[in-house]
């Protein structure tokens, strides 16, 4: 098995995009934005017309090219427009680029919450902070801006570096990527779980009209329910125990992916979700004591804020 | 090519891309938040960088999910998002509380100690 | 440093295969010197009472005493550990068995570190445990002795300092005879690395007492640092010792020498690891450092800026020998290794002529005193690298009495005169009332280290070295070179004396008598000459207000310290003449302990004029000009001496009367032909300087360039690269966020492309 | 999740402290709000306490008693440091205002102060008894970000919030570099349970003895980003700033913390790339080992070169901090030898037990600067922090003086105190694992860290008090509680180094190292179906493809 792609040609592409990023960066005087991030992209689109080549068969489909695009052009806008509010709602472009390129990958429930919880909570109160920190642009001129958001610092220097490492990153992705062990060709350890919802099979054959009105699924001696997942049938019978059967399982009946997630959140990590909260909690009360104001006491309040004697050392 | 994502029940309608396009689009994504973190002077869009560099890890973890046919990586985005929004809300505070105290968000003014 | 490193790195091998080396020999004895059997508790209090001594005079600065108190302490608890050391001396010569014993204290620590073959557990172990044996006793009973006298003798030199001062030096005075008893009676390596640390720190304290006097800082900055270089020596031969050995304590490493010093024994030395040989090479590193010996000795002379009680003591009579009982100590991993011994002797040697000659032209009487110190140390090191123990141990023990003599009869002139060190600027000071008693003491102090012949301890001392280097096969030019050296030795010894002390009664304050007189300056408020005339008990009433000057002699403690250093210096020679058959006591002290130059306890009998042949050269011992060199070097040496001493006194008494407009007639009666007159003097001086100096002179002046190019240069680059370095990194700390960001993403890409270039596949 | 969580309980302690002392802080009281030190003082001993007595099940299949040394050590050390702490965000406000100054919110802070103090020491245990990468991160983010907060907050002045600032957003970038390297190390192994990833990389490097380019570019993005908290090269930049920057208690706090959970972390870590198999012994892969050999080596020496040049006491320490990290790093090229390795050769162990020793002496130095205060010539106080303002305070105070040499010449390694028997280990860890170049950078380190560790103690102990400051003189103005822990430091670097024994083998049981792979077992486990048994719900061991 050859290289992924040749790795000079990666190199070179990455410098192709690092010089993209540095002409595109905000700078004094003209910058030329619109030729560095065309330079930039003209980078990117490489590496993937590139990596196309070495593997026409598994070339990515349209959604793919759409969505990165968005995500990596909205990313270069975030840190090169020289307005902090646009920059935001850039970035706000970029997590929904994002939430593209999950449901791509069939995580939709991730998806849809970066949407609600980043784009939605995150970012509104990044843009409530800028909007509250920044003194108000009278006119729409770039002019009208902050100096340190119109002038970057070491533009060159700073691209080199994080494109060295993108560089060196790749690298070393596109050496190590081919010998991840990856689960055997058609087995789906996600499918295990569909044992854990004996429920959702039930009403799944039933709405299918697959097992009657009164069946239910059985429970064998482990206390488990009858099922095989190799052969993707399930043991039903009635109440009464009386008669028993087979059932076949649909082939599109599985486990979503909201399930599967909640499987794993649950099953696996309950501890790291306790720690989430504390952290959480921690956070919020760090937010609070950081961004009280300052409250003059008058002079009959400060006894009774810091005790008598409190005061006197 | 073992690095190929169409496993199991991967959506029809889309083709095959390798883990490496995703993987390469999260490390330019990862690149990006770095140098606008090494260029930026803005306190908060320097934040905004590191968002940004979080949220490349959350689409390497969501493609590795993906790869590795299990559901840990979406998990790991999970969490990556509590703190992200977690560390979000003190540094926001804390921007403001700098921007009281010198009326600026340049990250520069903020020099005083060296050597 | 390379030769060390790759001497360790064959010495390891992987640590694990220590299990062979170290362990087969490792029946290891659980409990710590259970080979040996137990020493008189009374030992325990040998290094117990200076640390009373030194919580006392803790306890005495916390309850703010301005009295002498704690120097009669710190004299009462050195006594009596004398007393104890004298005990510990009966113990181990008045029985039967002269074998070594062992005094445990209590376990330091025991660090198991694996199991050896049959699953004993192999360990680390080193305890408080003190290792008696003859050389332990003879070097304690004149650390404790000397350490007592001196104590006594600073009680009033220090007097000017009571107070806070005056307790931190005493508690720093009794915390280095604490030290140095950890050094010398420690049974296992680490806790005479502890003593060996312990010493070097008192002496820093000590050198740097004076502290508001920049060159007592830089000098005792000097001293750490050349040190530190020696003591990384000793460090690094410790732990190659614990790798090669498995052990750290004495009685199991001088076993499991064994089996090597008999191969060397047969001159079998390339079956002797490297690593084993590499050994006694570090030791001798360590001991090069702290005995101040080329290139290493430059610290010493700057040692002077201490209180001269401490110069006596820790740079004159105790500490700088550590290096010299290390070398004996550990004699049996010396004749190891066929390069050790040549080492020191040669390194020896040279010191020894080269500090002569720097003494030579050296006016400051102390520092003098300090070239002189430095050079006999050089000869002790020429006799143990020549194969006399015994003369080095010998001439240890006679050159601790008369060099702590010497300096503090110079430290009696010092106190007496202001400070005033200068050999140009005080003369006939035995003449002067009061000062007889420092003048005989001087004279005493100076015959020994000249080696005047059959009346001085220091003439016998040298002269077995001496013999001995002709003795030893391929020594000889050694002999010769140590033959001159004693000649340079007599000459500068007695310049001094004959400069300061006879002739024409004159001198000139130093210049802690000035500032004295200068009410307004308060920094000197702690200079000896200060209180010394406000509130001496025999102080000379009269103000100084006027700013003239009294030289005040010296007190009766002063003075009793004196002379009993001088009988006891006298007293020496009957060292050499007890016990014939052993080369007299010393000889019978080394003879029975480590040192011997046979393994200890090897039942060796007493008779033995001829060390064993052990460099395997086999080549018959050497001789002085066709003679016997011990029959024969009575004679030569003495005559050396006197040569030495005459020329001295030709040049620095004879010719000086006529220049004298002072009341010394007398002198000027004795010194000679009064025909002589001024032109005379002057002529010979002339010459003296064309002929004698001027080559010395360039000698030692170019020594002394290398002091102050290569030697200081070195240790200012030592200090000056890191500054350097650090203010050329710290423009990276320029406090900028982005500049910080910049760093550590930029560090990361370097990090990663290197390794994308070391990842295969 | 049971057995889990009976591990757990120092944790879960602490939380219910913090959780108290936030609702006692709001009280109208002051004298219940003063309460707020003796609680979490009371709550942090009682964790130390559980965790000593209820270890619960081991925590780690390869250290199993890693995490009950790590818990006890810090709670240990955090009560000295709360003692420290105590009476930091307010006191002297308090007496301000109470002078008429205006009042200022931010710095009455006392309740929350606490609850972040005890958060981070929270982080630190989880750390310790992490196993997984996703709990690993929780548990870092937890260390650290309470210490933003409180290096923002720990007093009124620019420097402080410069220091905030300075740390926060540096360590928002250290966090992304680790989080990106943990992404990485999944990806690479399929799975987040630090065993697993270590069993599948152990297979991997017996086949073919090299390591998965996404897994060696993770751990390398994990441990350097870690590298962070430890303030290992090239992640150091920000230490002397904010050491500097925040209020000597905060600083003590922040010299061992992170610290402690950096190195814990990276040891977890470490330990899933690779100690412990593979034909060629017991080393790390070759990439990883170089990288952290010359890490170490820079850590060390930049650390002691940029000590020298500096004139304040903080900014010294904070580079001689990172100039022990450097030290301890030697023990994690080391690393902890064959199994059953004694502890001279664990390097592991020595590192554990350097970190309490580095505790103990620096907490001692930063007691001291807490401990003495300046007032400038505009008539305000401040922080003691130029080298000359210890000049002859063995004469002036005696004992924050000697306090101050003990802990300087402690930290120097000067033989029999605590510091040398900590150093040691390191040296013998390293010359076992044939590291002698590194060995001998360590020891030239240390002669360099003599240098400015001597002035200290000396500038204490030699030099006459400076009579005439440039502007008000020296005062000590500080909760007596401060002067008591720095004298409990002084005589544990004392008294410690008689008792070192003990604690070493304390250390070396902490340490102790039981690689197991188990053929196959990995990739099997991780490839099969989830394991659908009745009590998944409740035991998540149960479907990691534990053995």
């Amino acid at each position: 098995m050859g290289p992924l792609i040749n790795p000079w040609l990666l190199y070179g592409l990455c410098a192709v995009g690092a010089a993209g990023v540095a002409l595109a960066l905000p700078r004094r005087g003209v910058s030329p934005q619109v030729v560095g991030a065309g330079v930039g992209g003209a980078g990117l689109l490489g590496v993937f017309a590139a990596l196309g080549v070495s593997n026409a068969a598994h070339l990515p489909n349209l959604h793919f090219y759409l969505f990165s695009a968005i995500a990596l052009g909205s990313a270069l806008r975030v840190i090169t427009h020289p307005r902090p509010v646009y920059a935001a709602l850039f970035f706000v472009l970029t997590i929904l680029a994002s939430c593209g390129l999950y449901i791509v990958l069939g995580a939709e429930f991730m998806g849809f919450a970066l949407v609600i919880v980043y784009a939605g909570a995150i970012l509104i109160t990044y843009l409530f902070v800028i909007m509250l920190a920044t003194q108000a642009p009278t006119a729409d001129r770039v002019d009208a801006l902050s100096e340190y958001d119109r002038v970057s610092r070491e533009p060159l220097v700073a691209t080199i570096v994080g494109f060295l490492m993108v560089g060196a990153l790749t690298g070393m992705m596109a050496r190590g990527v081919g010998t991840i062990p990856a689960p055997a060709p058609g087995a789906d350890p996600r499918a295990g779980l569909l044992m854990m919802l004996p429920g959702k099979v039930e009403r799944e054959l039933r709405e299918r009209a697959l097992i009657g009105r009164d069946d239910v699924i059985l429970t064998a001696s482990d206390g488990l329910p009858a099922m095989d997942l190799a052969a993707r049938t399930v043991r039903v019978g009635s109440p009464g125990g009386a008669e028993q059967r087979t059932a076949p399982i649909p082939a599109d009946v599985r486990v979503s992916n909201v399930e599967g997630l909640a499987f794993e959140l649950i099953a696996n990590h309950p501890g790291a979700i306790e720690i989430a909260g504390v952290i959480l909690l921690m956070a919020m009360l760090g937010a609070v004591v950081l961004a009280r104001k300052k409250v003059d006491l008058d002079e009959h309040e400060r006894p009774a804020a810091f005790g008598p004697g409190g005061g006197h050392p | 090519m073992s690095a190929i994502l169409a496993q199991a029940d991967y959506p029809a309608l889309m083709s095959a891309p390798t883990l490496f396009h995703y993987l390469v689009v999260s490390a330019f994504m990862f690149g990006l938040g770095l140098v606008g973190f090494l260029t930026r002077r803005n306190l908060i869009i320097m934040f905004l960088c590191t968002e940004l560099m979080f949220q490349a890890a959350g689409l390497a973890l969501v493609a590795f999910s993906r790869f590795h046919l299990n559901h840990t990586g979406e998990t790991f985005v999970i969490f990556v998002l509590t703190v992200a929004a977690a560390e979000a809300a003190m540094a926001l505070a804390l921007v403001v509380l700098l921007f009281r105290r010198k009326e600026t968000l340049d990250a520069e003014r903020w020099e005083e100690m060296r050597g | 440093m390379s030769d060390v490193t790759t001497g360790i790195l064959t010495a390891l091998g992987g640590v694990g295969t220590l299990a062979a080396s170290g362990g087969d020999a490792a029946a290891h004895a659980p409990a710590s010197g259970g080979a040996l059997p137990a020493a008189s508790p009374l030992v325990l209090l040998i290094p117990l009472l200076p640390l009373l001594g030194c919580v006392l005079c803790g306890l005495c600065a916390a309850a703010g005493v301005r009295t002498k108190l704690p120097a009669w302490l710190t004299v009462a608890c050195l006594g009596a550990a004398f007393v104890a050391a004298l005990k510990m001396l009966g113990d181990a010569t008045g029985g039967p068995g002269t074998h070594a014993t062992i005094a445990h204290a209590f376990d330091w620590f025991r660090i198991e570190w694996g199991k050896g073959p049959g699953g004993v557990s192999r360990e680390l172990v080193a305890n408080f445990s003190f290792y008696v044996d003859t050389l332990t006793c003879l070097w304690m009973l004149f650390v404790t002795g000397l350490a007592t006298l001196i104590g006594l003798y600073a009680s009033e030199y220090m007097a000017g300092e009571r107070g806070p001062g005056y307790c931190r030096f005493f508690a720093a005075f009794n915390l280095f005879v604490l030290s140095m008893s950890c050094l010398v009676m420690g049974d296992n390596l680490l806790l005479l690395y502890l003593g060996w640390e312990g010493v070097g720190l008192c002496s820093y304290l000590l050198i740097g007492y004076f502290y508001q006097k920049p060159s007592a800082v830089a000098a005792a900055k000097k001293a750490f640092i050349m040190n530190r270089i020696g003591d990384l020596g000793l460090a690094l031969g410790i732990m190659l010792t614990f790798v090669k050995f498995g052990t750290v304590e004495y009685a199991e490493l001088f076993e499991r020498i064994r089996p090597f010093v008999e191969l060397a024994r047969h001159g079998r030395f390339d079956e002797i690891p490297f690593s084993v040989q590499l050994i006694p090479l570090l030791f001798t590193v360590g001991a090069f450092g702290k005995s101040a010996q080329l290139p290493l000795y430059v610290w010493l002379p700057d040692a002077m800026e201490g209180p001269t009680p401490v110069s006596a003591l820790i740079h004159a009579a105790t500490m700088v020998t550590a290096g010299v009982y290390l070398v004996a100590r550990f004699i049996p991993f010396y004749v190891c290794s066929d390069l050790a011994l040549p080492v020191v002797a040669w390194v020896g040697t040279l010191t020894a002529l080269t500090a002569a000659t720097i003494g030579m032209a050296q006016f400051d009487i102390k520092r003098i005193m300090a070239y002189s110190t430095v050079s006999q140390l050089g000869y002790m090191f020429a006799g143990l690298g020549v194969l006399t123990s015994t003369g080095a141990a010998f001439h240890v023990f006679t050159h601790a009495f008369f060099k702590a003599l010497l300096f503090l009869s110079c430290g009696a002139v010092m106190h007496g005169f202001g400070g005033q060190l200068d050999l140009r600027k005080l003369s006939g000071v035995r003449k002067m009332p009061g000062w007889g008693i420092v003048g005989v003491c001087m004279l005493v102090g100076c015959l020994n280290l000249s080696g005047f012949p059959l009346l001085t301890s220091g003439f016998f001392s040298k002269d077995m070295i001496l013999a001995q280097a002709f003795t030893t096969p391929g020594f000889a030019a050694i002999g010769w070179i140590l033959l001159l050296t004693a000649g340079l030795t007599a000459y500068y010894t007695f310049r001094v004396y004959f400069r300061v002390f006879e002739g024409p009664s004159q001198f000139e304050p130093g210049d802690e008598a000035h500032a004295h007189a200068d009410p307004g300056d308060q920094a000197h408020a702690h200079a000896p000459a200060g209180h010394a005339h406000g509130g001496h008990e025999h102080g000379h009433g009269q103000g100084h207000g006027d700013g003239h000057f009294h030289p005040h002699a010296p007190g009766w403690a002063i003075n009793t310290v004196l002379a009993v250093l001088a009988v006891c210096s006298t007293a020496a020679i009957g060292a050499y003449f007890i016990d014939r058959d052993h080369h007299g006591w010393v000889g019978r002290m080394v003879d029975s302990s480590t040192a011997a130059w046979e393994a200890p306890g090897a039942g060796h009998s007493g008779a033995h004029a001829e060390p064993p042949a052990e460099t395997g050269h086999g080549a018959a011992p050497g001789t002085f000009l066709g003679m016997d060199p011990h029959a024969v070097m009575y004679y030569v040496s003495a005559v050396v001496a006197l040569v030495g001493i005459g020329a001295a006194w030709w040049l620095h008494l004879a010719g000086r009367t006529a220049a004298a407009t002072s009341r010394a007639d007398g002198l000027l009666a004795a010194a000679g032909p009064v025909a002589r007159g001024a032109q005379g003097k002057w002529f010979v001086d002339e010459v003296y300087d064309a002929l004698v100096v001027t080559p010395l002179w360039v000698l030692a002046h170019v020594f002394h360039l290398l002091d102050k190019l290569l030697i200081d240069g070195l240790v200012n680059l030592a200090g000056w690269v890191p500054r350097g370095a650090g203010r050329t990194a710290s423009t990276g700390q320029n406090g900028l966020l982005h500049s910080y960001a910049l760093g550590m993403a930029g560090g990361l890409a370097i990090v990663l492309v290197v390794a994308l270039f070391m990842v295969k596949n | 999740m049971i057995q889990k969580i009976q591990s757990l309980w120092p944790e879960i302690v602490l939380f219910a402290t913090a959780c108290v002392v936030m609702v006692v802080g709001i009280s109208p009281s002051v004298a219940v709000r003063r309460s707020c030190g003796v609680i979490a003082g009371l709550g942090l001993a009682l964790a130390g306490l559980v965790a000593i007595d209820w270890p619960g099940p081991a925590s780690s299949v390869v250290w199993p008693a890693l995490a009950p040394y790590v818990k006890v050590l810090v709670a240990g050390v955090g009560v000295l440091l709360l003692l420290v702490l105590a009476g930091l965000p307010d006191r002297e406000y308090e007496a301000a205002v109470a002078h008429g100054q205006r009042y200022d919110p931010i710095r009455a802070n006392r309740a929350e102060f606490y609850a972040f103090f005890l958060f981070s020491i929270m982080g630190v245990m989880l750390v310790s008894g992490a196993e997984d990468l996703i709990w690993l991160f929780l548990a870092l983010e937890l260390t650290s970000l309470p210490t933003y907060i409180m290096v923002a907050i720990s007093s009124s002045r620019n420097r402080s919030l410069e220091a905030g600032v300075k740390y926060f957003f540096l360590g928002a970038l250290g966090a992304a570099l680790f989080l990106y390297g943990f992404a990485l190390l999944y990806g690479a192994t399929g799975s987040t349970n630090l065993e697993t990833i270590r069993q599948v990389i152990a297979q991997q490097r017996l086949g073919s003895e090299a390591v998965n380019g996404v897994a060696l570019a993770g751990a390398l993005l994990a441990v350097i980003g870690v590298g962070f908290k430890i303030a290992a090269v090239p992640m150091h930049f920000y230490t002397a700033d904010v050491y500097q920057g925040a209020a000597s208690p905060v600083t003590a706090f922040l010299a061992f913390v992170p610290k402690t959970a950096g190195f814990v972390a990276l040891i977890l870590l470490l330990t899933t790339i690779g100690w412990g198999y593979g034909p060629s012994g017991q080393s790390l892969p070759e990439p990883i080992r170089t990288v952290l050999w010359v890490i170490a080596a820079m850590t060390m020496t930049v650390g002691n070169v940029l000590a020298v040049v500096q004139s304040s006491v903080k900014r010294v320490l904070a580079y001689s901090s990172i100039a022990h990290s450097g030290y301890m790093l030697v023990g994690l090229v080391a690393g902890p030898g064959p199994a059953g390795a004694p502890f001279a050769r664990n390097g592991i162990a020595a590192i554990l037990f350097y970190l309490l020793c580095y505790g103990v002496m620096n907490l001692g130095a930063f007691a001291v600067m807490a401990s003495l205060e300046r007032r400038s010539r505009s008539g305000a106080t401040e922080e003691a922090d130029s080298i000359d303002d210890l000049r002859g305070l063995c004469t002036t105070r005696p004992m924050l003086g000697w306090i101050m040499v003990v802990s300087a010449v402690g930290l120097l390694g000067m033989p029999p105190l605590l510091g040398f028997f900590g150093k040691l280990p390191l040296f013998t860890s390293g010359i076992g694992a044939g590291e002698i170049p590194l060995v001998v950078v360590l020891g030239i380190n240390s002669a360099i860290a003599a240098y400015y560790y001597l002035r200290l103690a000396a500038l204490a102990l030699l030099e006459d008090p400076d009579v005439t400051p440039v502007g008000g003189g020296l005062s000590e103005n500080a909760p007596p509680g401060r002067k008591f822990a720095g004298f409990i430091c002084a005589a544990a670097v004392i008294g410690l180094s008689a008792l070192a024994w003990p604690l070493i083998n304390l250390a070396d049981g902490a340490a102790k190292y039981e690689p197991r792979l188990t053929p196959g077992s990995a990739v099997s486990a991780r490839e099969a179906p989830i394991v659908p048994s009745a009590d998944a719900l409740t035991e998540p061991r149960a479907a990691s493809g534990r053995p």
